[in-house]
């Protein structure tokens, strides 16, 4: 899940096709600051951008159908969607020589899980079996006592069968599991690279595409040059180098952009699309997103736990407007939990994802009336929330004629931890982006019981069990029958009010021949092509 | 002094043709100046007329805001303006009127042919610069010596002002002098390029009495030795009585009284310069009560109209309240008074 | 100072070996003093009902931290003041403000001395709020009315503002403002110095009229021995924090015995012209040494013609010598014309 | 406080100057308010200045006044509609009228602005007063206590204390830009008291034996008061500008609250597509700056008896 | 003079410490109130506690006074102290570098766009302000006076946004469209914001952004000044020497007039370091600034105390030569 506490707004759809344009060039790519270089740490948007063209993993994403592919995996298998076999291509090295083999992976996979390491992408390996024994908590929370050292350092359920095979024994089954392996969480690490992991993320020592030239000039660019030791598909290098440069503010980065200082830019701001849409228009590329807004609703509070209050509310809500209004109709209106460009997607799974003022009062007649005080409508400060929660208030008033008030003070940190702590009194603003191209990055985490980023705390026994059947499903199409399933049930129960799915709006410039988007893993910047001279 | 060659400009030397060294050195010929202020005009200088001669010292005395710093910094051409503006008159240096000559002109004849003491030496020097530095500057502009010939000047300056040790303090800071002494560095600086006239605008009001004869001492030493004339601008009538040749009386703005100094002590003939003898205290005589002059120096926006000190006056008549202002009555060879009872006032 | 049978009443202040010396500190962190300036280093005084002290000097010479100490503006270092017999130092803090009642300064320089923000009224009334129990609430406009009166003003102007006035007219204010209690004495530290010549009589004037009237006692500083001639009936020669010589007018006028006093007094200007060049002048050396670093022995005789090496190691007393009928704090003293003399 | 007012800081010698000129020497200073009055109505700029603010202020205290619609009652559907009859200043992002915002936006730009100055004035004011007054100790403490706070670097240190609070309302910003403003009032403060300190009408008060309760108050605070009133009158200026600059940097005000800094932070990205949602909130606050800097430039000149 | 500077010196230490425990006190208070922010780099997903655990010891987070509202944390202030006497400011939050190669690597371009903007401020500042103080009341004097209030009155980052869209973009894209137009110029003056190819040129709008409040305020005290100079009676004296005017002006008149102005610039060149946090946003500059504005708001706190510590101790140290400084102008000072 891409942690944003800016309004969700883009990311991915299939781009162009793969004709192959001709070579060579300089790309300038917008870029922000990453966190790390690292792929067991990187896991925000502008990390990963990078990471994914200096490293490559076991599994790729088709370019023009989003579909996982083999990469560096011969193959990926599995029985019983618990045991599975990963069978190793050859002749893959890192740039310092060593090679891509099944050390490479666990020891990248150990890494990441050992909690005192504290990478970010520890949390993909959960599903790994002998996780728990590597992480311990401290005893006493924050207190004086230090928190003992894990019991294991290896992860039980990774087994080295050869220099080209390994074995991955999961907690429980998860028949999605190749299909995540595409994520830059589950990419190889060189031994020199865990050595002195600090140096490796100022000069990562990759096995992709392409290799850093220089170092990681912080906050002010990174450039990256074809590597020569790379094996894979050479369309995967087109631009002999990509520029990086890295802007702290979107505005700032679109009039770089306008002034010619930049070939891409992926996300245009969203106060200027329309703009760009009239003046770009042709080099301006669109396609529906994956990152979801919802307002989520407390249920641990007693005026939200009817049902029909829940339907009522999101009953009078029009998104379109809104979206129209405040995002120059920059996102598609949700009418279901998951994403429009996932496989298992289906319009209109949310009968009460439409704006119907006059059943909306009357589910809440129905359900006795509000019995609230003045609604509290929350939302993270700093980035523009209050804007469309104003509008949402005043949609809620005039259907229900339920006053509101909004709560927008709160720095994301504390927001987090005002969720964590399940202390919103009204409706809250939140979003989500998938981790892995299965429509249960959209269900589970969020309303699942327990689920890590279940802040309504809903809890229905039906809908895990049907989680669970899904995973352990013996192919991906059965998983995806059983996950629809449990969204319906979602559609029915409310827990949280969708709101709209984000679009992307991408930029390039004319010096860029060929444009390609990856609906799963983002601008292929690797495989944009540019006019030669 | 030595003079180095001065450095001519043919503008300079036809300035110096024009010069007529037969006429006095400076005579001031109905001056007026008016101050733009946002209560009006304040008419400083109302029709000041005297004469300097050659090798004279002419005291031009007067109350607080009479017009004398007014009326010498006229002379010298320093005036702000604005807010100050010369509306009428002449200043006629050796017979050429200074007023109307160009700025260069005008710029050359300072320091050179007239040079001014000011009475506040403290910030009438600049505070940082050395004092050998602001000495030298004037031989180095207006005589093009070098750094070094004007630093020996200027050390040689401090001698003739008897400054102990003038090698040293040629390198010290103003503040780092007493008052004395600034007062003295002030008079290098005038006589430095040695002047034909020295303008001394209260010389000596901020210093003690001991210091006050060291420095008056000084100027009149200086004063012979180079043969200059003096206007010396205060308001002690003692000092007056010492050094000067000949008064100028000064009151709003106006001479009221021009005399030879002797004359004007034993037999005033304006009202004014009498009262203001009678009122003050001298440390030779265990006076009586002391006479008072009544009322205050008129308003400079608004003054009375005929002759300005009838208000205060125990000889005004009717006339002396209407204009025109009384002229200046000849009252005896050298001698004049603006006031049409002078003859009443010289006899009683 | 000698107690000569006097025409004058008791005596209402005297100082005993009064002294105020300003710390000079060095040090960064821990200041330690590195000497003194000696402004006032050891002066006795005293003054009589109805009587004028004129205190003469040179700039620096501790004229106004006299005035100031006497007015109570500063605590004494060492010495004592004693105002109508009651040693202030001794004088409870409680009764000071009362004691204090007795003893007002007129400032030097009335553009400064008045408070712009507040009326002639507010300024003379002052005193009464600070000391309310000198005249009841009720009496006081009148009473301001009164002093404002009594020293020449126009009652109407009551409520006008200090810049409405001129110079002399803002001194009266000052004086009004200090005869608010009804002291006995008045402090004036160079009360006229400030003033035009054609003013400064009108405020001399005033004061001795005030003088005839309440039977003030004044301390009278300048620095212009002309007007001092004409006010005091006796004087104080200060130099160097010290006082040098001190007499009746006459005496220190007319004979002078300390070669500081007749220099000082030959220096001034006289306004006769008649008598230039005629005048015995002494013209004196140098400047006033620092106060801070004073010669040892005599403080003149850097600067005295008579010096010699005892007046390096003996501090001469201030004291009545032989030829002379006042006291003078020179080894040498001796009586020189210098007034109105005609070599 | 970096971007925002060094026009007061570092004008300071010229002010302190002229607080001991105003304070003492001339014979004019006593004068000094009612001859700055004649002066100032003369003056068009502070007379237009004065009338600027009149009106802004009437804008804040009585919004009813200059418009009767609720700015909270909003079309979705007319968002960023120009300008047009019945509204002058368009329609914002949300539908809602931009004249009323910006009439009902001037209350919080002003009340903090002018919650800042009292405040400053207020501590700054007093603080200065002491330590000029005690000198010794207390001036060494409070001395070095405003040079902490005048080490932060203004913008920096309002990130760091708004960041800290988290709750960005009218009276935590407020508090913040006393803090961080305080200092120059200090300074200002105790250089006039200083200078106003050894005057001999405080030394004549003194010898009648006034307390030093009196002396402060009666006889140096009201002369020390003018250069002090300059700068306050600039520095109200200053923070009127500097909520619109912490809104931007994303530490301002929060909505629903409706200010000018927000209105413009809102709206800076439309400027191309709809410019005069930008213009007309700008055009406000700068114009209220001006006036508020224009007055205190006048009121300099008029106190300041070497200005004229 | 010796003396003067060491008093000065000594009497700078309580300050910097005062400030850093100022600092201290502050990043601890928020912490107390709002959190562990190490909670917010896992976003919408909630870490596990052996997660919290090891990134809060990493970053020095899991001291207990921090859990405690009020606490002044001196010891961890103690620590701070030692470390930061080892150039040790602490790692940061997201990625988790260590501070003082964070503001190493920023610190360069802050200076670069401070020069900048220093340069502009003093040259055209003192220029503007010694011509409108000449002619007072004139029309050049109005001219500055309306211009410099005009700039303090507009909010900086108004006034950079408009200069970056309308000067660099909008005027530099029609500059960029002609070929023959040298390069420099077009995509080096006038890019949209900093640009590695062009390290200084790019950064001289920002600094002329960064440097024009100050100028507004320089040429402000540098006409205040010059006005109270020119009616000083020491220029009187030069004008009676019958010195040209220009040397009257710039010798005498501007020497004196320069010393307010020239302590004020020195404090500027301190404020300028730290104040670029707008310019720098708006303008894309990877200095301090904008590091700092950026960690501020994700509540990175040893990267803004770091900052800030920083940029206070430029301040100061600002002043005290500054001081010193001034000491050297003007000899009154010089020999107390
Ligand atoms: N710059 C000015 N602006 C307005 N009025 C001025 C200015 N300079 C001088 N005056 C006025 O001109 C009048 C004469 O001033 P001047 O300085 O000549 O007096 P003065 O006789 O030298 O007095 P003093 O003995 O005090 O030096 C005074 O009333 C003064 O107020
Ligand atoms: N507060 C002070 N701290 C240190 N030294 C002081 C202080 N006040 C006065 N002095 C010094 O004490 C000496 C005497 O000063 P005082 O003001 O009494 O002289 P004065 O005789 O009144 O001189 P003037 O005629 O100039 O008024 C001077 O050297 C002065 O510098
Ligand atoms: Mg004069
Ligand atoms: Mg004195």
């Amino acid at each position: 899940a891409c942690s944003s506490s800016e309004t969700p707004t883009d990311t991915k759809t299939s781009g162009a096709g793969a004709a192959a344009g001709q070579k060579g060039g300089d790309l300038r790519i917008y870029a922000t600051e990453p966190a790390f270089l690292l792929p067991t740490a990187g896991d925000d948007m502008p990390s990963i951008n990078v990471i994914r063209q200096l490293y490559r993993g076991l599994v790729k994403y088709n370019a023009e159908t989003g579909e996982a592919e083999m990469d560096l995996a011969e193959s990926i298998e599995s029985s019983d969607q618990k045991n599975w076999t990963v069978k190793l291509k050859t002749g893959y090295t890192f740039e310092n020589g060593e090679p891509v083999n099944a050390d490479a992976f666990i020891r990248a996979w150990n890494y990441a899980a050992y909690s005192p390491n504290a990478q970010n992408n520890a949390y993909f390996m959960s599903r790994i079996a002998g996780i728990d024994e590597m992480s311990s908590s401290d005893p006493d929370g924050d207190g004086p006592k230090e928190a003992p050292e894990p019991k294991a350092k290896e992860l039980s359920g990774l087994k080295k069968v050869s220099d080209t095979e390994f074995t991955v024994e999961l907690k429980d089954p998860f028949a999605g599991f190749p299909v995540t392996m595409g994520y830059s969480g589950f990419f190889p690490m060189a031994d020199a690279c865990l050595k002195d992991t600090k140096a490796c993320n100022e000069t990562p020592i990759g096995n992709g595409p392409y290799k850093i030239e220089g170092a990681w000039e912080h906050n002010v660019g990174i450039t990256l040059v074809r590597s020569d030791t790379w094996k894979g598909d050479a369309n995967d290098a087109m631009a002999d180098k990509l520029s990086y440069r890295i802007f702290a503010d979107d505005n700032a980065g679109y009039a770089a952009y306008q002034a010619g200082e930049i070939d891409v830019m992926e996300a245009v701001p969203s106060a200027r699309y329309k703009e760009a849409k009239a003046q770009y228009g042709d080099t301006l590329f669109e396609a529906p997103g994956d990152t979801f807004t919802y307002v989520g609703l407390p249920l641990y509070r007693d005026e939200f736990k009817d049902k029909r209050v829940r339907q009522a509310l999101a009953l009078s809500i029009d998104r379109q407007p809104i979206i129209d209004a405040v995002f120059d109709g920059r996102f598609t209106a949700a009418t279901g939990f998951v994403s429009p460009t996932f496989d298992g997607f289906r319009p209109d799974v949310c009968q009460y994802c439409k704006a119907d003022p006059a059943k909306a009062k009357q589910l809440l007649d129905e359900a006795g009336g509000w019995k609230g005080d003045k609604l509290v409508l929350w939302g993270n400060a700093g980035v523009g929330h209050e804007k469309w929660l104003q509008a949402v208030g005043d949609q809620i008033k005039a259907a229900l004629g339920i006053d509101y008030e909004i709560r927008v003070n709160l720095q994301f940190p504390e927001y987090l931890a005002t969720a964590d702590a399940k202390k919103f009194t009204g409706p809250f603003r939140l979003g989500w982006g998938p981790d892995y191209p299965v429509i249960e990055t959209y269900l589970k985490p969020l309303y699942g019981t327990g689920g890590s980023s279940n802040n309504s705390t809903y809890t229905n026994p039906e809908f895990d069990k049907l989680i669970t059947e899904g995973d352990s499903a013996a192919s991906v199409e059965e998983a995806i029958a059983k996950y629809q399933a449990a969204e319906d049930i979602l559609g029915e129960d409310m827990p949280v009010i969708p709101m709209w799915f984000g679009k992307v709006a991408a930029l390039y410039s004319t010096n860029v021949d060929k444009f390609v988007f990856n609906k799963i893993s983002d601008v292929e910047y690797g495989k944009i092509t540019l006019k030669q001279k | 002094m030595t003079t180095e060659a001065p450095v001519k400009s043919p503008s300079t030397a036809r300035f110096l043709s024009q010069l007529d060294m037969t006429a006095p050195p400076l005579e001031v010929r109905n001056l007026h100046v008016e101050f733009h202020t946002t209560s009006g005009e304040a008419h400083a200088v109302n029709g000041m007329n005297f004469v300097l001669s050659q090798g004279e010292t002419r005291a031009i005395l007067g109350e607080s805001g009479s017009g004398k710093s007014v009326t010498a910094q006229a002379i010298m051409g320093i005036l702000d303006s604005p807010p100050a503006k010369i509306t009428h008159g002449e200043i006629l240096y050796r017979g050429v009127d200074l007023l109307k000559l160009s700025d260069e002109d005008r710029r050359r004849v300072r320091a050179n042919h007239i040079a001014m003491i000011f009475q506040d030496a403290l910030s009438a020097l600049n505070p940082v610069f050395t004092v050998g530095f602001q000495l030298g500057e004037l031989f180095r502009k207006h005589r093009g010596m070098s750094r070094q010939a004007s630093k020996a000047k200027a050390i040689e300056l401090l001698d003739m002002v008897k400054i102990p040790a003038a090698k040293q303090r040629v390198n010290d800071f103003p503040h780092q002098f007493s008052g004395g002494m600034r007062q003295r560095v002030m008079i290098a600086m005038a006589l430095a390029l040695e002047p034909e006239i020295l303008i001394a605008d209260e010389p000596t009001t901020a210093l003690d009495v001991t210091v006050q004869a060291q420095v008056m001492g000084l100027l009149s030493e200086l004063q012979r030795e180079h043969n200059m004339s003096l206007i010396l601008i205060t308001h002690d009538m003692g000092v007056v009585a010492d050094v000067a040749d000949s008064i100028s009386v000064m009151y709003a703005g106006r001479v009221v009284e021009d005399a030879p100094v002797a004359d004007i002590y034993a037999r005033p003939a304006h009202p004014y310069t009498k009262a203001l003898l009678e009122s003050i205290p001298r440390v030779d005589l265990k006076g009586q009560e002391l006479a008072v002059i009544k009322g205050l120096p008129p308003v400079l926006t608004n003054i009375p109209p005929g002759c300005a000190f009838h208000p205060r006056c125990r000889y005004a008549k009717d006339n002396c309240k209407v204009p025109p202002e009384p002229p200046h009555y000849d009252v005896d060879v050298n001698r004049v008074a603006a006031c049409h009872y002078w003859r009443e006032v010289i006899e009683s | 100072m000698t107690d000569t049978p006097s025409k004058f009443g008791e005596v209402v202040l005297e100082t005993k070996d009064l002294r105020k010396h300003y710390p000079l500190t060095q040090g960064i962190v821990f200041k330690k003093q590195v000497g003194a300036v000696r402004a006032v280093d050891g002066v006795n005084i005293q003054l009589r009902r109805g009587e004028t002290l004129g205190v003469v000097g040179e700039s620096g010479c501790g004229k106004s931290t006299l005035a100031r100490l006497l007015v109570g503006l500063e605590q004494p270092t060492d010495g004592s003041i004693m105002l109508k017999g009651k040693d202030l130092s001794k004088v409870s803090s409680r009764d000071m403000r009362s004691v204090r009642r007795n003893i007002q300064m007129v400032m030097q320089d009335p553009y400064t001395s008045l408070n712009p923000r507040m009326t002639v009224g507010d300024i003379i009334g002052e005193p009464f709020d600070i000391h309310p129990e000198v005249v009841p609430k009720k009496g006081r406009i009148a009473r301001v009315r009164e002093l404002i009166d009594l020293v020449g003003l126009n009652a109407d102007h009551i409520n006008r503002y200090p810049h409405q006035f001129s110079g002399g007219q803002r001194q009266r204010i000052g004086i009004a403002r200090a005869l608010a209690l009804n002291p006995e004495i008045i402090v004036a530290d160079e009360p006229v110095s400030a003033l035009d010549v054609s003013i400064q009589a009108q405020v001399v004037n005033l004061l001795e009229r005030l003088q005839d009237e309440f039977g003030l006692a004044y301390i009278f500083i300048a620095h212009d021995l002309s007007v001092v001639r004409h006010i005091a009936d006796r004087v104080a020669v200060m130099y160097l924090g010290k006082v040098v010589e001190t007499g009746n007018e006459d005496e220190i006028y007319e004979h002078t015995t300390h070669p500081y006093s007749q220099a000082l007094l030959s220096a001034v200007p006289v306004p006769d012209p008649a008598l230039r060049g005629l005048r015995d002048q002494i013209i004196l050396e140098g400047d006033v040494p620092s106060p801070a670093n004073p010669p040892s022995g005599c403080r003149f005789r850097t600067r005295c013609w008579k010096a010699q090496e005892i007046c390096a190691q003996e501090e001469p007393p201030l004291m009545v010598r032989p030829g002379s009928e006042h006291p003078s704090a020179c080894h040498f003293a001796e009586e020189r014309q210098v007034v109105g003399a005609v070599s | 406080m970096s971007d925002l007012i060094p026009s007061a800081t570092s004008d300071e010698p010229a002010l302190q100057s002229s607080s001991s000129e105003g304070a003492g020497a001339t014979g004019g200073t006593a004068s000094l308010w009612s001859d700055a009055r004649k002066q100032l109505i003369r003056n068009p700029i502070f007379v237009i200045s004065s009338l600027y603010i009149l009106v802004v202020s009437s804008m804040a205290l009585f919004p009813g006044l200059w418009t009767d619609q609720d700015p909270r009652n909003c079309i979705i559907s007319q968002s960023r509609k120009p300008p047009q009859d019945g509204h002058p200043f368009g329609f914002n992002i949300l539908g809602c009228d931009y004249y009323s915002h910006a009439i009902y936006g001037a209350q919080p730009s002003l009340s903090i602005a002018i919650g800042a100055t009292v405040g400053i004035v207020l501590i700054g004011g007093t603080l200065g007063l002491l330590a000029g007054f005690y000198g010794g100790w207390v001036d060494t403490i409070i001395s070095r206590v405003v040079d902490i706070f005048l080490s932060l670097p203004f913008l920096l240190g309002a990130l760091v204390f708004l960041t800290v609070v988290k709750v960005q309302n009218i009276l935590t910003i407020t508090m913040v830009l006393v803090i961080l403003g305080w200092t120059t009032i200090a300074r200002v403060m105790r250089g006039a008291v200083l200078s106003a300190k050894n005057l001999d009408y405080v030394l004549a008060a003194r010898s009648l034996g006034a307390g030093n309760l009196r002396i402060m108050l009666r006889h140096i605070l009201p002369n020390a008061i003018a250069p002090v009133t300059v700068l306050a009158t600039i520095a109200l200026g200053s923070f009127v500008a500097a909520e619109a600059t912490l809104t931007f940097l994303g530490v301002g005000l929060q909505p629903p609250e409706e200010s000018w800094g927000i209105m413009i932070t809102d709206h800076q990205v439309y400027f191309l597509e709809a410019p005069w949602l930008l213009i007309f909130p700008t055009t406000l606050l700068i114009g209220t700056v001006l006036s508020f800097i224009l007055m205190g430039d006048a009121l300099r000149d008029a106190l300041d008896p070497k200005m004229r | 003079m010796g003396r003067y500077v060491i008093r000065r010196v000594l009497q700078f230490i309580p300050t910097v410490l005062g400030t850093m425990f100022l600092l201290h006190y502050l990043t601890s208070l928020g912490i107390q109130l709002t959190g562990n922010p190490v909670r917010a780099l896992f976003g919408d997903r909630t870490p596990t506690p052996a997660m919290m655990a090891a990134l809060s010891e990493r970053l020095n987070l899991n001291d207990p006074c921090l859990t405690q509202t009020g606490n002044p944390c001196i010891g961890l202030f103690g620590e701070r102290l030692v470390n930061i006497a080892q150039w040790d400011f602490g790692i940061s939050l997201t990625g988790q570098r260590e501070v003082t190669d964070i503001i190493g690597a920023a610190l360069p371009y802050t200076i670069r766009i401070a020069l900048i903007g220093f340069v502009f401020e003093a040259f055209v500042g003192i220029l503007a302000g010694v011509l409108a103080g000449l002619r007072s009341g004139g029309f050049l004097d109005y001219f500055v006076k309306i211009s410099t209030t005009l700039i303090i009155a507009v909010p900086i980052f108004v006034l950079g946004i408009v200069i970056r869209e309308f000067v660099a973009v909008k005027f530099g894209n029609q500059l960029r469209a002609d070929p023959n137009f040298p390069e420099i110029i077009s995509r080096g003056f006038l890019a949209a914001g900093y640009k590695p190819d062009y390290p200084w040129a790019s950064l001289f709008i920002p600094g002329l952004v960064l440097g024009a409040t100050s100028l507004a305020v320089t040429a402000r005290l540098t006409r205040t000044s010059m006005v109270e100079n020119v009616r000083a009676d020491y220029v009187r004296t030069a004008r009676a020497k019958g010195l040209m005017p220009r040397r009257i002006t710039g010798v005498h008149t501007l020497r004196n007039s320069l010393i307010p102005v020239v302590t004020s610039l020195g404090v500027d060149l301190g404020v300028l370091m730290g104040g670029a946090v707008v310019t720098e946003t708006i303008f894309n500059v990877p200095g301090i600034g904008r590091v700092a504005a950026q960690s501020a708001r994700t509540g990175d706190a040893s990267v803004v105390i770091g900052i800030v510590t920083l940029a206070a101790l430029i301040f100061l140290v600002a002043n005290l030569l500054v001081d010193i400084l001034y000491a050297v102008l003007d000899p009154r000072i010089r020999y107390e």
